[in-house]
């Protein structure tokens, strides 16, 4: 078993970690994309992103959302939804980050990323993805409001 | 010992862990709790033991972790 | 009338220019998002990119696509595209971009970017954009393989 | 004058543009440019007239614009 083998091995055992501190960058994601381009099999990439809302709610509105999650039920359920992924859709490669912490109104908090030689499995595939996650991971969204109350968030 | 952990909004109402000498199942933890914590009752959530989510009746071994978690809402 | 106004009744008049000469910037992309942090009531943007595959065609691997256009007919057509996709999802904004002249394998031709408040429509709009641009625009690729050879391309 | 457009592979054949004294149809004008370029005969295309695209057989004007356009592969 050669070197990048093993390293395959190992990554489909072990959860990635999908998680960061904070916003999600915009020099980030083009990052992310700019890495892609020695990957010449590539012909679609598909990339969804969750910004905050500054929503209004009883006319208090939404300064930020603060996250946290049950870490290690999340990367294993988000492993499995990945290999799942992988086995239905013709993929490249796919990457997700989500944010933990305080995200404020207008920032990235959800970075879904999917690439393949044809455009209709990226685009499903991101599609799937965003779908399982914002329904399957065990993550919670607080509201903090600009006068320092909070409520918690309801996905639709 | 049994671990607990409340995630989300009923973290507010439990605090985030709690540890409790040995209980038979999960009926009756959440009996337990719920007389501890009478916030609880008017919350929605589903229970995981040992990173499973669980749907009946649970029996609980020592050194297990039991969570609560409310509707996920990430993203 | 006001200035706002004015300038906006200009813009659905005048078909904004979607062609950019050569291939299309990461780093274009990240000030592209980045610019919608002050619109904060969108909830979710869609991106696909579009990257140029380095395909083997009998045994000749394609370098570069280069691509032409009939300007001011692609470009009526896609004013007509964008009016009625803001006319059937509830978006907040939509850009395109598509490349003009020679991009390399590797890197991209075509952005598409939607955003709307809830993520459905950025991802719907998005998706019948891409589907919309490959169908109905007047461009044509031309694919360079690396012996100086060519061949038209054609999409599927 | 009728300004014709070639696009794509067609403009490999016939070049870019090129103009004719007044046809009177895009059917007489089809015609003509087979006649001086026998490769468009093998080529699939659609005919715009002044950024119009056609399906029948259509009546040309003076200073029109024609446009010959291979089938699309933008993206």
């Amino acid at each position: 078993m050669d070197a990048a083998t093993k390293t395959n091995r190992v990554m489909e055992r072990k959860p990635k970690n999908i998680f960061v501190q904070g916003a999600i960058a915009p020099a980030f994601i083009a990052d992310s994309i700019a890495k892609h381009s020695s990957k010449t099999t590539i012909g679609g990439h598909n990339i969804f992103l969750g910004q905050v809302r500054a929503d209004l709610i009883d006319e208090k509105k939404v300064a930020a959302i603060e996250y946290t999650t049950y870490e290690e039920l999340a990367l294993e359920k988000m492993h499995v939804i990945r290999q799942e992924i992988f086995a239905k859709y013709e993929l490249t490669c796919m990457h997700v980050h989500h944010s933990l912490g305080t995200v404020a109104a207008g920032e990235i908090c959800l970075f879904v990323f999917t690439s393949s030689a044809h455009r209709r499995a990226a685009i499903d595939a991101c599609n799937e993805a965003v779908e399982r996650i914002k329904t399957e991971l065990p993550v919670w969204g607080k509201e903090l409001f600009e006068d320092a109350s909070h409520q918690w968030k309801v996905n639709q | 010992m049994i671990t607990v952990l409340f995630f989300g909004k009923l973290a507010e109402i439990a605090g985030a862990k709690t540890e409790l000498p040995h209980v038979a199942s999960t009926d009756e933890l959440l009996q337990q709790l719920r007389t501890s914590f009478p916030l609880l009752a008017a919350e929605k959530f589903i229970v995981a033991v040992d990173k499973k989510t669980i749907t009946e009746n649970t029996l609980l071994t020592d050194n297990c972790t039991v969570a609560l978690l409310p509707p996920f809402s990430g993203g």
